[in-house]
């Protein structure tokens, strides 16, 4: 299993914080994963376009779309941080 | 020591100081930035602001620009303290302060420690205007700020 | 508002911040520079320690250099708080606080204000040790620092 | 007149804080009351000789030993500042 998180305007967009997906030897990248959730059409391919900024973290750590991914991992995508 | 934590509620800047300050008798320079809410933001009035993070990840992305500051420099403590949830104007949002034996070291590790934390931990601001709400965008000069500590 | 205060009695760090943050809700960014007495200075144990300064001097010096901070700067305002006479370990000796509508203009303005107080502030200190009274010389590294902001 | 201020180990060494002098045309620059305090011999010798860092201020503003002198100005004579 693999455990999806969205925030801030993507959490908004999509409706949801998030989901669990079934881990399968396809979905071992984070390329991936987007490639999944674009395909769902809708607000998801537009979200998940290649040319939308969509930061990503692989178990807590910042990461690109080249990082692999492996079951019980967390992947959480998010617009471009503003704190502080 | 270094201290790390994120909270719904106001933090005592004057608290913070004052243990970080006292800690050490080599102590000779204390810097701190304090961020605060504006009323103003790209030319709207902003009434309210909400501020989302990621629990867990924002811990370890704040240790980690913390770690890093403390490998740069010789330092002899840093707190970081950053609000989430409901803000009003004038609510601070955000303290570093940093301690070290000289003022050179201070200013810089205090910088580099914000101008990380605005590119690198996971908070997002929302704002509530007159106009509606909407989400803050990521800022150009953040970028910048944060390259120019890169090596 | 800017404000130069030169007193012998200890200051109150949090109450000076508080009313410099709260004087603009534009005001987005406070860097405090606190500087406070080490008990050692280079290699020795230091009991005590007086400051000298030039009354009247000292009061148009630092107006010098927080007019050019604010020529230089977009600020909303400056604090300078100096202590004068005699101070222990642990003490604070300065403190320079700015605020400005975004962070990047007040750590500069900041660290210029006492960079430049360091080596144009009529002021002196003379350390007890254990091994008798001594005049602090001029540090190097304090011209290399105010080197820095010339133009 | 002219008033003339010692600060610092300046004031210890020469044991006074203050004095004054009378004006007169020739006193009419640092360097002439640098020169004139520097002929006293003694520790005065010592302190005022080129090669000792003295600072100077004129009406409480920092200047050297070209700068002009009339009637009425304070002259501060100092070591390098250590505030802060």
């Amino acid at each position: 299993m693999i455990k999806l998180l969205f925030f801030a305007r993507l959490r908004e967009a999509l409706q949801t914080g998030s989901e669990t997906l079934d881990f399968s030897p396809e979905l071992d990248s984070v390329a991936a994963i987007i490639e999944l959730l674009q395909a769902r059409g809708g607000i998801w391919g537009e979200l998940f376009a290649d040319d939308q900024s969509v930061l990503v973290a692989v178990n807590q750590e910042m990461c690109d779309s080249e990082t692999s991914v492996k079951e019980g991992d967390e992947v959480a995508f998010f617009p471009p941080v503003t704190g502080g | 020591m270094n201290q790390i934590i994120i909270q719904t509620e106001p933090f005592d800047l004057a608290a913070i100081q004052e243990e970080l300050r006292r800690e050490n008798p080599a102590i000779g320079a204390l810097v701190t930035f304090l961020g605060q809410m504006r009323d103003i933001n790209e030319g709207d009035r902003v009434t309210t602001m909400t501020l989302e993070h990621y629990p867990g990840m924002t811990e370890k992305a704040l240790q980690a620009i913390v770690d890093e500051a403390n490998e740069r420099w010789q330092l002899t403590g840093i707190r970081v303290v950053h609000r989430v949830g409901p803000l009003q104007p004038l609510d601070p949002i955000v303290l570093v302060a940093v301690a070290s034996a000289h003022r050179g070291e201070a200013f810089q590790a205090c910088e580099f420690v914000i101008d990380y934390l605005k590119t690198r931990a996971p908070f997002w601001k929302k704002e509530q205007t007159p106009e509606g709400d909407r989400w803050v965008d990521a800022r150009h000069t953040d970028d910048q700020a944060e390259q120019r500590w890169r090596r």
